[in-house]
C-alpha cells in the first residue's frame, strides 16, 4: 500500500471544450479517498511539465477514482490528449478532507465552477442532507445537475449569464436563500465551500457574520504535496501563544498540501 | 559484490545517495514512502536560530525542466529542530546532515556549536541561499568572508562533519571551493539553486512574489556537473553533487564527474521514491560494469 | 496601431526581433522559411580575423529542454565573410549585426574598424564564448579588460553601433554591463550561453569532445531573465535579450523584464518560423492590451 | 511549399520490437524526398525532448513518406507510442541525396541494420540494377526482404548468427561477391553505403583499394539541419588549395546536413 502509485486511465470524457472527467484506477487495497482530499498527477513525459499537478477526488469508484477537470494550462492540455490504456504517475490521496457534518448539523455547499470537482463527493455521501448552490459562467459550465438534485436536500443553480438557474453569482443565491428560508439561520449549520479566491473570501465572511462554522479549499502552487517543500503556504491567523518566538509583524503559513487544503475559514489571514 | 559506501571526512555513508536540503522536510514527510534507512544520510531543510515564516506566496513555479523556488528559508528554528524533528532522525540508521543559516557569523557559529554539542553527524553551512538577501548570499560570494566563516565554523566542532555549501553564482567555483577547502572545511556540496526569473506577460507580475526565485531541476544539471567537474580538479577534499538529478544514471554523472556523494532534491517531488529507485540503479550498474568500489567511479571521466 | 520598432544606440530596427549569433548561420540558411526584411536585424555566426575549423566532434548534445554546444566559433572569416555573404544580407530590408571574436585586443580592434568600413550597421563583442579557452572568456569576466577593450573599439568606430554581449558566468551581471556602457558600448546583449557539461556514464566520455559546452534553450530561461532584469536596474543603455525565447510570450517576459529588443537562437532549431511568428505575436499582444509603442512595456515588472 | 511542415501519423506499424514504420503525410505540392535525403521530426511535445531527430527517407508514398526507424533513446520511444492521426512537425527533405548511378554503371547498394532506411528506396528507383548486400544481427532484423529481392538484381543477406542468410558481416558477403564474381570488378561499379561507422569506414577502404566510386551516409548529432548551427561537423581532407588560410594541421569539417548526409568516401578523413 503506497500513496505514490501508476494508475491507468480508464476513460477520459469531455464534459464541454474546457472540462474533462478523467478515471483512473487505483492499487487494491488502497485508501480510498475521502471529500475534500487531492491527488497529483504526472501529465507529463520526459522533464516538461516537471511538476506534478493536483486534483481533487471527484468521485470513487469501485476501482479507482474520478477528477473533474478544466484545461487550464499546459498539464491540463496534456492530460486532454491522453487516451483510455495510458499510465500516471499518480500521489495521493492528499491533505485533509472536510470535516464531517454531524447528524444535528445541516450543510450548506456552495461550489464556484470547476470547485464542484472538490464538493461533489461530499454531496453524495450524504444524501438529501445539503443545500447545494452551484454557480458557473454559464449553463454549460454546470455539470452533473441531475446527480447534485438527487444527491441535495435542495439544489439552488445560478450563471453569471442567466443561461440556467438564477441569473447571478452563488453569492446571490445564498443571500437569497437565508433571506426566503430565514429559519435555516437558526438550524445548526456547517458550511462548505470551493471555487474561485474572490468567492471563497465572500463565503468566509458570510460565515463570519453569521456565526457559521466555514470550511474552505484552498488552492496553491504546489510541488511536494506532503508538506516537504513549504511552497503551498497560506497566510493564516496567529494565536497569541504560538506568536513568540517569532518576528512580530511577520504573517504566519500553513501548508495547503497537508494543512489543507481545507481550511476552517476563520483560520486565514485574507 | 560491489560496495556503495563512501566516506565523507570522518563520517561514513552506507550509500552515496542524501537527500538535498529543503527538499525532503525533516525526513518524516516521505518516511512513509521509503525506507530511511537507506539512504546515506538525510540532509534537513536550512536551520536559523529563530524560526522564520519565510516568503509571501506565491513561493514557486514552474519554468521548462525546473522550478523556481523562494520559500525565504521557512523552518521551525533550532530550538524546535532539536526537541522536535532530531530525535525522529535519530530513530533511523542513516547520519543526519543540518543544513545551517545565518545572518551574521554569529549567527553560524551558534548553529554549528548547539548542534555539534546535540550530536548531529555533519553540518552544512549554505552560504549560497538566493532567496534572503542579507547574510548568507554573501558569505558566499565574497572570498574573504567564506574563508573566515569557514575556519570559524571548523574551529567551533568537536564532532560534526563540515561541509560547505557552494553558491553556483559565481564566475570560478573551483575558487570558492579552494578557500572553503583551506579554511579547513572537510567537503564542499554543490550547486544551490540559481537566481531565476519568470513573468506573467498578463499582469506583468512576476510569477514568484519574491520576484527572484532559486531554479532547481534537470535545467541545471548541466551546469552543476560542469561545476562539480571544475571543482573536482581543483580540491582533495570529497564533494557532495546536486542539482537536477533525475535517476540513477544522472547521479552516476556527477560520481564520474568528480562528486564522491549526490544530493537528491526536485526530482523527490517528482517521484518520493527516487532516493531508493537511484541507489538500486547505481547498485545494478555496478555490478554490470563489474566494479567493486565506488571510488574506481568517482573523478573517472576519461577527458582524452 | 502599435509600433513595433525600437532604437539601439543610433540603429532603428523595424521589429525587436533578432536572430541570435551562430544560430542563425549568415542569414541565407533560413531565407527560405522566413521573410527576412521582417525581422529588426541578422546577427550572424561569430567573426574572426581568419576562418576557423572549429572544434572536433560531438559538438552538440541535447539536455533537458536544453541544448550543450561547442562548435568552436568555426567560421569563414573576415574576408570570405566580406566577400560572399555580406553581399547577400544586404540585398535585405533589415540591419546587418556582425558578432566578432578576437584572442587579442588587436584582433578586435581590426576586425571592427574592418566591419566599420563596410558599413555593417552593428558590431557585437563577443566576449563571452565559453568555447575557445584563451580571449574571449577573458575579457568576459575580467573587469579591467573589459571595460579597455570596449573603450577601445568604441574608439575605432565610426558608424557601427557597438553592442557588448556579456558572459553569464559572473556573479553580478548588472556590474559588466555598467563597465561596457561607462566604456561607450551603445547596447548590451545578454544572455551568452552557460557552460555546462553532460556525460555518457557507459563510456566514461563526456557527450562533447570540448568536455565543456555552452547550454542553450528554454532551459536558461530563468537565469537569463534575472540577468535581463537586474542589467536593466544598472544601466540605461538598450538591452538585447536572449536566452532560451520560443515564443512570443517569451519574448514579451524579456520586454517587461527590461529588454528594448530579444534575440531568438536555439529556438530557430526546432521550429524555423519563430522569429516571424514571434514578431506576430508581440503585435497581436500589443493590439489586444491596447498598446501603442514597446517603450510602454519594456521594464514595465510591476515588482511590488 | 515550404520544407517546414505538419504532418499527420497515418500508420506507425512494429516490424519488431525495436524497429517501427511511421508513415507520414507531406504538404500537396512539396518537393518529394530523394534517395538519401532525410527529414527531421519533432518527437515531444513541450521542451523535452526538445532537438528534433533525424531519419532518412525511406520510402515515398501518394500522400507522403515513410521512414523506418530503430528505437534508440528517448525520442525514438515516444515516436514509438504516437498513434495515427498524431500531428508532428517536420523539416524536409534535407541533405543532398546519393548520386545516381549512370545507364552504365553498377550498383553496389550496402545496408548494415537500419541503415537500410537509407538506401531502400535507391534500389526501388532502379530495378533490377543493384547488387544488394544487406546485413543484420539477426533475420528478424532484416526488413523487407521480399520487395528487395524483387527489387535488386541479386540480394545478398548476411546475419552475425547466421539465422538469416550467410553467417557474417555485409563485408564477408562483399568479399564474397567479388571473388565469386569476378568479372564484377571489371564492371564500371558505383557504390552506395549505409550503416554502422565501422562498417562504413571498412566499405570505403574496399572502394578505394579497387578504385571504385564510393559513396556513403553518414550520420552527426544536429540541431538544426539546414547548416546554419554548425554541430553536424564530419572531417574531411583538406584540398590544397583551400587550405592555404586555415592554420595549419587543424582538420576541416564539413556539414553532415546540408553537404551530406551522402559524402563521397574519399573526401571523409576517417
Ligand atoms: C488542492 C487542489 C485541488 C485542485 N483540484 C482541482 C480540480 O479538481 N479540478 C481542476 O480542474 N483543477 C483543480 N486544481 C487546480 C489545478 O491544480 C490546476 O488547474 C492545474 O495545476 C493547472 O495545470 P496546467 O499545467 O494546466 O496549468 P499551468 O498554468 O501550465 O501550470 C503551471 C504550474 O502552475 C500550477 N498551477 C496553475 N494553476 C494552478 C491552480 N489553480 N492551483 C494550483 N496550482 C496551479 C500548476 O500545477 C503548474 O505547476 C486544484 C488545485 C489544488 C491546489
Ligand atoms: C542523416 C541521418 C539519417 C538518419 N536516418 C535514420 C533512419 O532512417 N532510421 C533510424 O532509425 N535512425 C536514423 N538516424 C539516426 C536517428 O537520428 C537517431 O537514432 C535518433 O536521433 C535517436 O534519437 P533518440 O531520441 O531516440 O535517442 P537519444 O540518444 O535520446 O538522442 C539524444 C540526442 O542525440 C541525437 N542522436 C542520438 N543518436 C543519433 C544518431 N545515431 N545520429 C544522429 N543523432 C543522434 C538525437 O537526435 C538527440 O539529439 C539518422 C541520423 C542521421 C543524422
Ligand atoms: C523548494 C526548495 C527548497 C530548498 N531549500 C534549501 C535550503 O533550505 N537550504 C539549502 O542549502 N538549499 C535548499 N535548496 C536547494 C537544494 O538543496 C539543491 O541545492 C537544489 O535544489 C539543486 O538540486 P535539485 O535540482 O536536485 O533540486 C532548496 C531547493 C528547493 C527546490
Ligand atoms: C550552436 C550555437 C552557436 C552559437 N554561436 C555563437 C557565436 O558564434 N557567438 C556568440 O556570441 N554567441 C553564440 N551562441 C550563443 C547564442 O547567440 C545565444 O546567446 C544563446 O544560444 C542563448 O540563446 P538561445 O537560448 O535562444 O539559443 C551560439 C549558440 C548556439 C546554440
Ligand atoms: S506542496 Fe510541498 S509543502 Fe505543500
Ligand atoms: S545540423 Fe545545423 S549545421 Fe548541420
Amino acid at each position: 500500500m503506497s500513496r505514490y502509485f501508476t494508475a491507468t486511465i480508464t476513460a477520459n470524457l469531455s464534459l464541454n471544450s474546457r472540462h474533462f472527467l478523467m478515471e483512473l484506477t487505483s492499487p487494491k487495497n488502497e485508501n480510498q479517498a475521502l471529500p475534500g482530499q487531492f491527488y497529483m498527477i504526472g501529465a507529463g513525459r520526459g522533464y516538461d511539465p516537471l511538476l506534478k499537478r493536483a486534483f481533487s477526488l471527484f468521485r470513487n469508484t469501485p476501482d479507482g477514482f474520478q477528477i473533474l477537470y478544466r484545461i487550464q494550462g499546459r498539464g491540463t492540455a496534456l492530460m486532454r490528449d491522453m487516451k483510455a490504456g495510458t499510465s500516471v504517475e499518480v500521489l495521493g490521496p492528499l491533505g485533509r478532507p472536510y470535516p464531517e457534518p454531524s447528524k444535528k448539523q445541516t450543510s450548506l455547499v456552495i461550489a464556484g465552477g470547476v470547485g464542484i470537482a472538490s464538493v461533489f463527493s461530499l454531496v453524495e455521501k450524504f444524501p438529501k442532507q445539503a443545500y447545494m448552490l452551484y454557480g458557473a459562467r454559464s449553463g454549460e459550465d454546470l455539470f452533473y445537475v441531475a446527480e447534485l438534485r438527487d444527491a441535495a436536500r435542495a439544489l439552488i443553480l445560478s450563471t453569471d449569464d442567466g443561461s440556467l438557474g438564477k441569473k447571478g453569482t452563488v453569492m446571490d443565491s445564498l443571500q437569497e436563500l437565508v433571506s426566503t428560508h430565514a429559519p435555516l439561520l437558526n438550524e445548526r449549520l456547517i458550511m462548505y465551500a470551493c471555487g474561485p479566491e474572490q468567492m471563497l473570501r465572500e463565503v468566509s465572511h458570510f460565515g463570519m457574520v453569521h456565526n457559521i462554522q466555514t470550511y474552505i479549499s484552498f488552492e496553491a502552487h504546489m510541488a511536494c504535496g506532503v508538506g516537504a517543500c513549504l511552497s503551498c503556504a497560506v497566510a493564516v491567523k496567529k494565536k497569541k501563544r504560538k506568536q513568540k518566538s517569532y518576528q512580530d509583524g511577520e504573517p504566519l503559513y500553513k501548508k495547503v498540501c497537508t494543512d489543507g487544503p481545507v481550511f476552517d475559514a476563520g483560520d486565514v489571514a485574507w | 559484490m560491489s560496495r556503495l559506501d563512501v566516506q565523507i571526512g570522518s563520517m561514513h555513508l552506507k550509500t552515496p545517495v542524501v537527500s538535498a536540503s529543503g527538499c525532503f522536510g525533516y525526513g518524516e514527510e516521505y518516511s512513509e514512502f521509503i525506507d530511511l534507512n537507506r539512504l546515506g544520510a538525510v540532509v534537513v531543510k536550512g536551520i536559523s536560530l529563530k524560526p522564520m515564516h519565510g516568503n509571501p506566496p506565491p513561493r514557486i513555479c514552474e519554468t521548462p525542466c525546473g522550478m523556481l523556488n523562494s520559500i525565504g528559508l521557512q523552518n521551525v528554528g533550532l530550538k524546535v529542530f532539536l526537541k522536535e524533528k532530531l530525535p525522529f532522525l535519530r530513530t533511523f540508521d542513516t547520519k543526519v546532515i543540518v543544513n545551517i543559516f545565518g545572518n551574521s557569523m554569529k549567527d553560524y557559529e551558534k548553529l554549528a556549536s548547539s548542534l555539534d554539542d546535540a550530536g548531529v553527524d555533519a553540518i552544512e553551512l549554505n552560504v549560497s541561499c538566493p532567496n534572503v538577501r542579507k547574510g548568507g548570499i554573501w558569505f558566499g560570494t565574497d572570498r574573504k568572508m567564506l574563508g573566515k566563516l569557514v575556519a570559524a565554523i571548523k574551529e567551533s566542532l568537536q564532532h560534526s562533519v563540515l561541509i560547505t555549501k557552494l553558491s553556483p553564482t559565481v564566475s570560478d567555483i573551483g575558487e570558492f571551493a579552494q578557500i572553503a577547502e583551506d579554511a579547513g572545511s572537510d567537503a564542499v556540496s554543490l550547486i544551490n539553486t540559481i537566481p531565476g526569473i519568470a513573468i506573467d506577460i498578463n499582469t506583468r507580475k512576476p510569477k514568484i512574489r519574491n520576484i527572484i526565485g532559486g531554479l532547481s531541476g534537470p535545467a541545471i544539471k548541466p551546469i552543476a556537473l560542469r561545476m562539480v567537474y571544475e571543482t573536482y580538479r581543483r580540491v582533495t577534499i570529497p564533494i557532495i553533487g546536486m542539482g537536477g538529478i533525475m535517476n540513477a544514471s544522472d547521479a552516476l554523472e556527477f560520481i564520474i564527474a568528480g562528486a564522491t556523494a549526490v544530493a537528491i532534491g526536485t526530482a523527490n517531488f517528482i517521484n518520493p521514491l527516487t532516493t531508493v529507485e537511484i541507489i538500486d540503479g547505481i547498485s545494478s550498474f555496478m555490478k554490470q560494469k563489474n566494479l567493486t568500489a565506488l571510488d574506481d567511479l568517482t573523478g573517472s571521466l576519461h577527458a582524452g
